[in-house]
C-alpha cells in the first residue's frame, strides 16, 4: 500500500520502508503513521533495527526503497539537514555531544540551526537541566554519561521541532531525572505541539509517556498498541517476545 | 641598547609572522577539519603567483594580495567539491589525493608559467635604528599575522558559522542532524584555509624567488606549528608559533640557521614528548 | 575479606572534584552496587580503580597490595576487568577476534575456540561472530562489550551500566548471568540505574553523590531512605 | 605454525591464494633466464624497497602508527653500512656489516620508540615527532662535508653523499646483477611470510586490537607499548633493511634519502597499495615503483603531472587502495559470477520474502 | 651506415632546479643538432636519450645505470648538484664510458672516468677574491649553502683572504630551502664586513637579494655562482642584484663575435630562453668537446680519447675561446672575466682574465696520466703523499 495522499493530521507517514547497510537490508517493509502531538514509542529487542528505523527517519541512513512523508510532503529524498530544517529534531542513541566543544555551545548550535524557538528556550532547558546551565564552559566530552545525555536532550528542544524523534533517551539517566525528562517531553507536547516518536527500553519511560506503541521484530513493525493496551503487562509481553 | 632589543623584537616578530601565516591555512584545514593537506604549499605557490601576475599588469600590490587570496580560496572551494570533501571520513587517504594534486600542480605550473619568475621587488622601503637597517615591510608582515590570528579567532569562536563550522568538523553526521549545511560549511571553511595559505604567499611573493615548488619551503613550519598547537588550533597555534619563534630566533642570532632549524625540530620533539597533546591541552581549562 | 579497598581517593579536574575523600570495601564474593546520580563520579570511581586516571590523593588496594601506582593492564593481570559506561569494542574487527584478543591469553587452540563459541551463544552473537563488531546495534555492543570483560574470567568485574539500552527481559538475563559468575566466586561491582537490576543482583549498595559516599546499606534501607529518594530516585521509587 | 600463515589479519587465503603466491613466485624466479639483466638489476632495486614499505605497513596499516620516519631508519642503516663496510675492509665483511647497519636501526628504533610510547605520544603527534627525528638526522649530515666529519677510515661527506663502501660480497664475488635478485627475492618471501605470520598470531592481535583502542587493549591486561614498541622496532628494521641494501647497491647514500621528500614516498607507496594488508603493499609498492619509473622514463616532464593524476586517481576511485580495490573488484566480480549460476540453478526455489 | 653514437643526458627538467636544468637539455640539444647537421662524429649521427631524475639522487642512479646498462650509452653527459655528481660516479667508473660533467663546482674530482667542462675554485675565486679586496677592502662575509659545494667553496675564501692577508669577519651556512633571512641581514650588519661573498644555492636561498635590498644592506657582493648560473639579476626586480660581481668563463652578455654567433643560433632554437646560463653554455661545449676527442682519438674508447688527452691537446675553439683539457686533472681551461652588475642589473665585463689552467689538482698531486684516484680533494683533504 503506497499513499502519498496523507491527510494533514499526519505529521509523518512511512510506507513500505527499505533500508540498511551497505548489501544488507535491515529495514525491511516498514509502515508507520503518527499523528500531530502524538507520543508514540517504539520498542523492540537489542538489533532489530530500531535505531536504523530512526537514522532513515532524520535521513542520517539513504533509504532504499519506500516513501517518509512529513505533513503530507514526500521528504524521502531531502537530506537530513533539510529534514532538520523543516522541523525535525533528533536525539542520537550514544548521545553524540560535540565533545570539544561547552556544553553553551552545543546548545547554540541546535539553538542556531533550529527553527524559531523563541528566547525562552535556553531558559527552559537550563531548568529542566539545572546540570547543565551549571557546566555551561565545560567541555561536553568530559561530562558524565548522563550529563551528555541531557545535553543532547537539551540541544534538540532548544531548536523547537515540530516533530522530535528519540532514541532511547532515558539510557544512563538517573530514575529521578528520567522522571522529570517524561514530564518535559509531555509539557513540550502539550504548551509546543510536539510531536515525539521515541525509541525504548525501559518500560517505566515507556509507560509514563507513550500513547501507543510501536513492536518492531526483524526489520518490520509487526504489532502496533494503542490506547489501553500500552500498560504493563500487554508491553512487557511484546519485550519478551 | 633599544637598539639590540628592537633586533630582538624584530627578528622575532619576523620568524613569528612566518610561522603563523604558514601555518594559519593549515590550522583549519588540516587541524579543524583533519585533512591532512599535502597540497598546502601550492595554494601558497598560488597566491603568490597571482600576485606577482596581477602586479604585473599593474594592479596595485595590496590589491593584488587580496585578490590572490580571493582566488586560492575560491580555487580551494572547487578543490574541496571536486576531491577533499570524499575524504573527511578516511583523512589518511586525503594525504595521497592532496599529495597528487600538489605533484599535478607544481609541474603544471613548471610546464605553463615556466621554471623561474621575475620577482617584484618588497615595497614599504626601510628604516634604522642604532646601527642596523630594517625592511619596514617585515612588520607589516607581523602585523598581517596577528590581524589574521584575531580574525580566525573572532570567525570561529564568536560567530554563528563558526559554532556550526566546529559542530561539523567535530561530527559533520550530528550536525547534518541537526540542519546545519555541513557540505557547504566544510566547502566554506576549506575555503579559508586556502584563502589563508593563498594570503600567506601573496604576502611573501614580493620577498622571495617564485619558483613553482616554493611552496616546499613552508610545509614543514607549517605542520610542526599547527601540531604543536594540539587538538584546539584556535587558542594553540599562536602560543606554538610564540614558542618556536623564541627558539628559533635565540638559536639563530646564537649558533646560526643550521642550529635554529635543526634545535627547532628538537624542541618540537621534545614539546610533544612532554605535552603528548600539544599546548592547547594546558591551556584548554577542564572543568569550570 | 576485602578484595578491593579504596582509601580516601579523591580525583580533581581542574577546579572540579569529581570525586572526593571516598572510602569504600568490596568483599571477595560479593555483587556491590554502586548508584548515584548522573556525575556523582561513579565512572571515575570506576576508572580509579583500574587505573586509567591517577588519584589525586589517596591509595588503591586489591588483594592487600597497594596498587595504586600500577598500570591499567598490571591491575588487569591482577584479576580485575572491566566493562565501560560507552561502549568501547574493536569496532574495526570482527567480533570473535574481539572475544579471541580477550581470551587468548588464557586459553589455546581448540579450547578457546570452544569457550570462544561458548561466550557467542551466551552473548546472544553467535549469528553475528563475522560482523565487524562496530556494525552491531548499540545494545549488542553492551553486550560485546560484557562479553570481553567476563573472558578474562577476573577476581573482580567492574560493570559500568550494563543494562543500559536492554530490554527488561535482557536486562533480567544479564542480572542472572552476573549472579552465576559471582556464584562461581567472581567479585562483582556494578554501577547501574536501573532499579529493578540493583533490586535482583544486589546485596549491598553505595550511593555517591557529588563524588562523596552519600549512603550504603542493603537495597531496602537505601530506598526507604528519603534523602536519597530527593536526589536520586525521584517519586516513583520513594515508595 | 603454518597455520598462522593465513588468518584474519591477511587478505588472501585458501588453495586459490596459495597457488597464485607460488605461480608468482616461480614466475620471479625464472624471470632473469629470459630478461635483460639490467631488467632482473633494475627489478632486484625495486624490491629493496619494499622492506621499508612492508615495516610501514605493519606499523601503520597493523599497528596505526603513521611514523614518517621510515627514512631515519633507512638513513641510520644505510650510513651505518657505508662506515661498517668501509671500516670493516669490505669482502664477506660485508655480510656482517649489513646484519650490524640493520642491528643498529633497530637500536635506534628501539631508543626513539621508548621515549615517544612511553612518553604516550600517538596519532599525528607520532607523525610529527618522527618527521622531525628524519629531518634532523638529514640536515646534520647535510652539513658533515667537512674531513673532520668521520667515522673511523669513512668520511660522511655531506650532502655530496658517503662512497667508497663495497656493495655485498661473498668472498670475491659481488652479489650483484641477479645474484642479488635472487638474494632479493628470498628476502621479500622470508620477510613477507614472516610478517604474516607475525599479525595473524596472538601478538597480531593485539597489534590490531591497540591501533583500535588502545585503551581496550589495556583493559585486556596487555601493556600495549610493549606491543607498540616491537611493532616500531621491527618496521623501522625493516626500513633499516632497506637502507643497508639500498647503499650496498649504488655503493652511495646521501643525505636526501633522509630528509623530505623521500620521508614521504613510502607513506604513498603503501597508502596507494591499501595499507591494511601485506599482500596488497608488497604487491602495491612493487608496481608503483615500477610505474613511477616508467612513467619517468617516457614521459619527461610530463611525469609528475601523471603520477599526481595517479596517485589521485586511484584515491578517488579506490579507497582501500588501488591493489585492495582492483582485488575486491575481482573479487566481486567472482563472487557475482557465482552467485549469479547459483541463482540461475535454485532458480524458483529461492522463497520471496514476503 | 653506421649507427649513431648514443649520449646519454641526465639534467632535471622539473623539481626544484628545473629552471636550471632547461638550458642545460637546450645546450646538448642545440649541439647535437648542429653536430648531426654537419655530419656527426666520425660520420655518425649523435642520438640523443635523455631522462628526468627529477632532483632526485636515486633516479640519478637508477637512470645512469639504464643509460649505461640497457642503452649502452657511447657517453654519458649531466648532474646539476655535486650530489648528483657523485651519485653517478660509482656507476660509471665501473664501465668504460667517459662522463662529462657540465658544471661550474667547488672543484678537487680526480677521476679518470670523469670530464669536468665547468670553472673551478682557482679559476673564479682567485680571480674574484683578490679583485673584490682591491676594490672594496679586506673584510668580508660570507653566505654560503649549508653543503659541500658551500662549505668548501667557504674554505678557498678562507685560503685566498689569508693570502691575501684579508679579514673574514663572518660566515653563515644556511641550510638548503631556507628562505629568510632578517636574522642573517643583520649578523651582516653588526660584523661591518666591507663586502660580501654569496655562494648560497637555490631558488629559496636566493630570496636573500631582495630581503637584503628591501633592508637597505647596500653591500658589493661577490659570488661564484651568481648571475651567470642563476641569472638572478634576470630574475629579481633591480636594484636587488646591484653591485654583484662574479667570475665565470661564461655570461650571455660577454659579446664577442663568436659569443654574439652563438647566442644568435640558441636564441633562433630557443626564442623563450630567459638566459643562457653557463651550465648550458658548458653543456653544449661538452658535445664539441666529445667530438673533438673522438676524431682525434679515432676512436670512442674513454682509453683512446684519454690518450689525447694525456698530450694537452685535447682543445675546442669555443664561444669563450679556446679551452682545453688539463691532462692531470681532466679538468678544463678556461677564459675567464669578472662582471659586475649595476643598479639597473646592467652587466658590465671588468675585467678579462684571459685564460685559466684548472691547475689546482695537478699541484696537490692528482695526476690522471699516471693514476686514478676516483676521490675528491679539498683544502683541506689532500691526496696523501705516497
Ligand atoms: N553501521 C552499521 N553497519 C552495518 N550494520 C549495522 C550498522 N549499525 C547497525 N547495524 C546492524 O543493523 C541491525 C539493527 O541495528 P540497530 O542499531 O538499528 O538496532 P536497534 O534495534 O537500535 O538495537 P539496540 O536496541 O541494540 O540499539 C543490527 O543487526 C546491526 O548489527
Ligand atoms: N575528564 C574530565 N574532565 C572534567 N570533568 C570531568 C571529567 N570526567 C568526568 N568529569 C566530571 O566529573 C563528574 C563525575 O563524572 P562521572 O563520569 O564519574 O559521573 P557518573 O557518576 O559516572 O555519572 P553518570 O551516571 O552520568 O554516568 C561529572 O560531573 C563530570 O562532568
Ligand atoms: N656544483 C654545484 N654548484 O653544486
Ligand atoms: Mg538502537
Ligand atoms: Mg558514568
Amino acid at each position: 500500500m503506497l499513499t502519498n495522499v496523507s491527510s494533514p493530521e499526519r505529521i509523518i507517514d512511512v510506507a513500505e520502508l527499505w533500508a540498511g547497510y551497505g548489501a544488507t537490508p535491515i529495514l525491511q517493509g516498514v509502515n508507520m503513521s503518527v499523528w500531530r502531538g502524538e507520543i508514540v514509542g517504539v520498542i523492540g529487542r537489542n538489533g532489530v533495527g530500531k535505531s536504523t528505523l530512526m537514522r532513515c527517519l532524520i535521513g542520517l541512513l539513504q533509504t532504499w526503497r519506500g516513501t517518509i512523508s512529513f505533513m503530507g510532503q514526500d521528504v524521502t529524498a531531502l537530506e537530513a539537514d533539510a529534514r532538520a530544517r523543516a522541523g525535525f529534531g533528533y536525539i542520537p542513541q550514544g548521545r553524540d555531544v560535540f565533545p570539544q566543544m561547552t556544553v553553551e555551545e552545543n546548545l547554540q548550535v541546535g539553538e542556531l540551526i533550529g527553527g524559531p524557538g523563541g528566547k525562552k528556550l535556553p531558559e527552559l532547558v537550563y531548568e529542566y537541566f539545572p546540570r547543565l546551565k551549571e557546566r555551561r564552559r565545560q567541555a561536553a566530552g568530559t561530562m558524565s554519561g548522563g550529563e551528555q545525555q541531557q545535553l543532547a536532550i537539551g540541544r534538540a528542544l532548544i531548536g523547537n521541532p515540530s516533530l522530535m524523534i528519540l532514541d532511547e533517551p532515558s539510557e544512563g539517566i538517573q530514575p529521578s531525572i528520567v522522571q522529570h525528562i517524561c514530564e518535559a517531553l509531555r509539557s513540550f507536547r502539550n504548551e509546543l505541539g510536539t510531536t515525539i516518536i521515541f525509541v525504548e527500553q525501559n518500560l517505566d519511560t515507556i509507560l509514563a509517556i507513550a500513547e501507543r506503541c510501536y513492536i518492531m521484530e526483524k526489520g518490520k513493525i509487526t504489532r502496533s498498541l494503542a490506547g489501553a493496551e500500552v500498560n504493563e503487562d500487554d508491553v512487557r509481553e511484546q519485550l519478551l517476545l | 641598547m633599544s637598539a639590540e632589543l628592537f633586533s630582538l623584537f624584530y627578528q622575532f616578530a619576523d620568524v613569528f609572522a612566518f610561522l603563523i601565516l604558514s601555518a594559519a591555512g593549515l590550522a583549519i584545514v588540516f587541524g579543524m577539519m583533519g585533512v591532512i593537506n599535502m597540497a598546502h604549499g601550492e595554494f601558497i605557490m598560488c597566491g603568490a603567483y597571482v600576485t606577482v601576475g596581477l602586479v604585473n599588469l599593474g594592479v596595485p600590490l595590496a590589491v593584488a594580495q587580496i585578490l590572490a587570496a580571493l582566488t586560492a580560496g575560491l580555487i580551494g572551494v572547487l578543490v574541496e567539491f571536486l576531491v577533499v570533501r570524499r575524504f573527511y571520513k578516511r583523512p589518511l587517504d586525503s594525504l595521497l589525493a592532496t599529495w597528487g594534486l600538489s605533484l599535478i600542480v607544481t609541474q603544471s605550473m613548471l610546464l605553463i608559467v615556466g621554471s623561474a619568475v621575475r620577482g617584484i621587488g618588497t615595497p614599504e622601503g626601510s628604516f634604522a635604528i642604532g646601527g642596523y637597517t630594517f625592511s619596514t615591510y617585515r612588520l607589516v608582515l607581523f602585523g598581517c599575522a596577528v590581524a589574521v590570528l584575531a580574525g580566525l579567532y573572532i570567525i570561529f569562536m564568536k560567530t554563528r558559522f563558526g559554532v556550526i563550522a566546529r559542530a561539523t568538523m567535530q561530527n559533520a553526521a550530528m550536525a547534518k542532524a541537526l540542519g546545519a549545511r555541513t557540505g557547504r560549511i566544510y566547502a566554506i571553511s576549506f575555503g579559508i584555509g586556502t584563502g589563508l595559505a593563498g594570503l600567506c604567499g601573496a604576502l611573501y611573493a614580493p620577498t622571495m624567488t617564485l619558483i613553482p615548488t616554493m611552496g616546499a619551503t613552508f610545509v614543514v613550519e607549517s605542520f610542526v606549528t599547527v601540531v604543536i598547537g594540539g587538538a584546539n588550533v584556535l587558542l594553540g597555534t599562536a602560543p606554538a608559533a610564540v614558542f618556536l619563534a623564541m627558539i628559533r630566533m635565540a638559536l639563530n642570532a646564537s649558533y646560526g640557521q643550521i642550529i635554529g632549524q635543526i634545535g627547532m625540530l628538537v624542541a618540537v620533539i621534545l614539546i610533544i614528548r612532554v605535552l603528548p597533546e600539544g599546548l592547547s591541552s594546558v591551556l584548554v581549562r577542564r572543568g569550570r | 575479606m576485602a578484595l578491593v579497598e579504596v582509601k580516601g581517593v579523591s580525583k580533581r579536574f581542574g577546579g572540579l572534584t569529581a570525586v572526593s575523600g571516598v572510602d569504600l570495601t568490596v568483599n571477595a564474593g560479593e555483587i556491590h552496587c554502586l548508584i548515584g546520580p548522573n556525575g556523582a563520579g561513579k565512572s571515575t570511581l570506576f576508572k580509579l580503580i583500574v587505573g586509567l586516571y591517577p588519584p589525586t590523593e589517596g591509595n588503591i588496594l586489591f588483594d592487600t597490595v597497594d596498587i595504586t601506582a600500577e598500570r591499567p593492564y598490571a591491575r588487569v593481570q591482577r584479576g580485575m576487568s572491566i566493562k565501560m559506561q560507552a561502549p568501547s569494542v574493536f569496532k574495526e574487527l570482527p567480533v570473535r577476534q574481539n572475544i579471541q584478543t580477550a581470551l587468548q591469553e588464557r586459553l589455546s587452540g581448540p579450547e578457546r575456540i570452544a569457550e570462544e563459541d561458548r561466550l557467542l551463544t551466551l552473548l546472544n552473537l553467535a549469528a553475528d561472530c563475522d560482523k565487524l563488531a562496530g556494525a552491531l546495534s548499540h545494545g549488542q555492543q553492551q553486550w560485546l562489550e560484557i562479553g570481553m570483560a567476563l573472558a578474562l574470567k577476573p577476581q573482580l568485574l567492574l560493570l559500568d551500566e550494563p543494562t543500559a539500552g536492554m530490554s527488561p527481559e535482557e536486562t533480567f538475563k544479564t542480572g542472572e548471568l552476573i549472579r552465576s559468575f559471582n556464584a562461581e566466586g567472581m567479585t562483582v561491582l556494578v554501577v547501574e540505574h536501573d532499579m529493578a537490576f540493583v533490586r535482583q543482583v544486589a546485596q549491598r549498595v553505595t550511593v555517591l553523590h557529588l563524588g562523596r559516599i552519600f549512603a550504603r546499606g542493603t537495597l531496602e534501607s537505601i530506598l526507604q531512605d528519603g534523602k536519597v529518594a530527593e536526589i536520586y530516585l525521584g517519586k516513583t521509587h520513594a515508595h | 605454525m603454518f597455520k598462522l600463515l593465513e588468518g584474519p589479519q591477511t587478505l588472501g587465503r585458501g588453495k586459490m591464494f596459495w597457488s597464485c603466491f607460488l605461480v608468482v613466485l616461480a614466475g620471479a624466479l625464472a624471470y632473469p633466464s629470459f630478461a635483460d639483466s639490467y631488467d632482473v638489476g633494475n627489478f632486484a632495486y625495486f624490491l629493496i624497497w619494499i622492506f621499508m614499505a612492508l615495516g610501514l605497513c605493519l606499523m601503520w596499516g597493523y599497528g596505526g602508527m603513521l611514523s614518517f620516519g621510515q627514512t631515519l631508519f633507512f638513513g641510520i642503516a644505510g650510513y651505518g653500512y657505508g662506515v661498517l663496510a668501509i671500516n670493516m675492509g669490505g669482502g664477506t665483511a660485508t655480510i656482517a656489516a649489513l646484519v650490524l647497519s640493520v642491528v643498529l636501526a633497530m637500536i635506534a628504533a628501539g631508543i626513539l620508540g621508548y621515549f615517544m610510547i612511553w612518553g604516550g605520544i600517538n596519532g599525528i603527534f607520532f607523525g610529527i615527532v618522527t618527521l622531525s627525528a628524519t629531518l634532523v638526522l638529514a640536515f646534520f649530515l647535510g652539513q658533515t662535508a667537512g674531513p673532520e666529519w668521520h667515522i673511523g677510515s669513512a668520511r660522511l661527506n655531506g650532502f655530496n653523499g658517503m662512497k667508497g663502501m663495497d656493495p655485498l660480497t661473498v668472498g670475491d664475488f659481488y652479489v650483484e646483477g641477479s645474484a642479488l635478485y635472487y638474494v632479493m627475492v628470498a628476502l621479500i618471501v622470508i620477510v613477507y611470510l614472516a610478517l604474516r605470520m607475525l599479525v595473524n598470531s596472538g601478538i597480531g592481535n593485539v597489534i590490531v586490537a591497540t591501533r583500535e583502542n588502545p585503551q581496550r587493549a589495556e583493559m585486556l591486561g596487555y601493556d600495549v607499548r610493549k606491543y607498540q614498541l616491537l611493532t616500531f622496532v621491527i618496521g623501522s628494521g625493516l626500513a633499516g633493511l632497506s637502507g643497508a641494501l639500498y647503499t650496498s647497491w649504488g655503493q652511495f647514500i646521501t643525505p636526501s634519502s633522509i630528509g623530505l621528500p623521500a620521508a614521504a614516498m613510502p607513506i604513498v607507496w603503501v597508502a596507494f597499495s591499501g595499507r591494511s594488508d601485506l599482500t596488497a603493499t608488497l604487491v602495491g609498492a612493487f608496481l608503483l615503483l615500477f610505474g613511477f619509473q616508467t612513467i619517468t622514463v617516457y614521459s619527461q616532464q610530463a611525469a609528475l603531472v601523471l603520477m599526481g593524476v595517479l596517485l589521485l586517481a586511484t584515491v578517488m576511485l579506490a579507497p582501500q587502495g588501488f591493489v585492495l580495490g582492483i582485488g575486491k573488484l575481482a573479487a566481486d566480480w567472482w563472487q557475482a559470477r557465482r552467485r549469479r549460476s547459483d541463482v540461475a540453478e535454485a532458480g524458483r526455489l529461492q522463497p520471496e520474502e514476503s | 651506415a653506421e649507427p649513431p653514437l648514443k649520449v646519454g643526458l641526465l639534467e632535471d627538467v622539473s623539481g626544484d632546479l628545473a629552471f636550471m636544468g632547461m638550458p642545460k637539455l637546450h645546450g646538448s640539444q642545440l649541439a647535437i643538432e648542429e653536430i648531426n647537421k654537419s655530419g656527426g662524429i666520425l660520420g655518425r649521427q649523435i642520438e640523443l636519450i635523455h631522462l628526468d631524475p627529477q632532483g632526485d639522487n636515486a633516479r640519478y642512479q637508477e637512470f645512469g645505470r639504464r643509460l649505461l646498462n640497457r642503452d649502452k650509452v657511447d657517453v654519458l653527459i649531466g648532474g646539476i648538484t655535486s650530489a648528483s655528481r657523485e651519485a653517478l660516479r660509482p656507476i660509471v667508473d665501473r664501465t668504460t664510458t667517459p662522463y662529462f660533467y657540465t658544471n661550474q663546482y667547488e672543484g678537487g674530482v680526480c677521476d679518470a672516468s670523469m670530464i669536468s667542462m665547468g670553472a673551478v675554485p682557482e679559476q673564479q675565486f682567485s680571480t674574484l677574491i683578490p679583485w673584490m679586496v682591491e676594490k672594496f677592502g679586506k673584510k668580508v662575509y660570507v653566505i654560503a649553502a649549508d653543503y659541500n659545494f658551500g662549505q668548501i667553496s667557504a674554505e678557498w675564501n678562507r685560503k685566498i683572504m689569508k693570502d691575501l692577508g684579508g679579514e673574514v669577519v663572518g660566515e653563515e651556512f644556511i641550510p638548503l630551502g631556507v628562505s629568510q633571512f632578517a636574522q642573517t641581514i643583520q649578523n651582516i650588519q653588526k660584523a661591518k664586513p666591507d663586502w660580501l661573498l654569496t655562494i648560497n644555492v637555490g631558488a629559496a636561498q636566493d630570496s636573500f637579494f631582495e630581503q637584503a635590498a628591501a633592508a637597505n644592506l647596500n653591500l658589493p657582493m661577490g659570488s661564484s655562482i651568481k648571475v651567470m648560473l642563476g641569472f638572478e639579476h634576470k630574475r629579481f626586480k633591480p636594484p636587488a642584484l646591484n653591485n654583484m660581481h662574479a667570475t665565470a668563463n661564461w655570461f650571455e652578455e660577454i659579446d664577442t663575435p663568436e659569443a654574439t654567433e652563438f647566442k644568435k643560433r640558441w636564441h633562433a632554437k630557443f626564442p623563450d630562453e630567459l638566459y643562457i646560463n653557463d651550465m648550458g653554455y658548458n653543456a653544449y661545449n661538452a658535445l664539441y668537446m666529445y667530438k673533438a676527442l673522438v676524431e682525434k682519438a679515432k676512436s670512442i674508447k674513454l682509453d683512446d680519447m684519454r690518450k689525447v688527452i694525456a698530450t694537452g691537446d685535447a682543445c675546442i675553439d669555443a664561444p669563450e675561446g679556446k679551452v682545453c683539457i688539463d691532462p692531470k686533472s681532466q679538468h678544463t681551461s678556461h677564459r675567464m672575466r669578472l662582471i659586475s652588475v649595476g643598479p639597473k642589473h646592467e652587466v658590465k665585463v671588468e675585467k678579462d682574465y684571459g685564460t685559466i689552467q684548472p691547475y689546482w689538482l695537478g699541484e696537490i698531486g692528482c695526476d690522471l696520466t699516471k693514476k686514478n684516484d676516483k676521490d675528491q680533494y679539498t683544502p683541506s683533504h689532500l691526496p696523501k703523499k705516497s
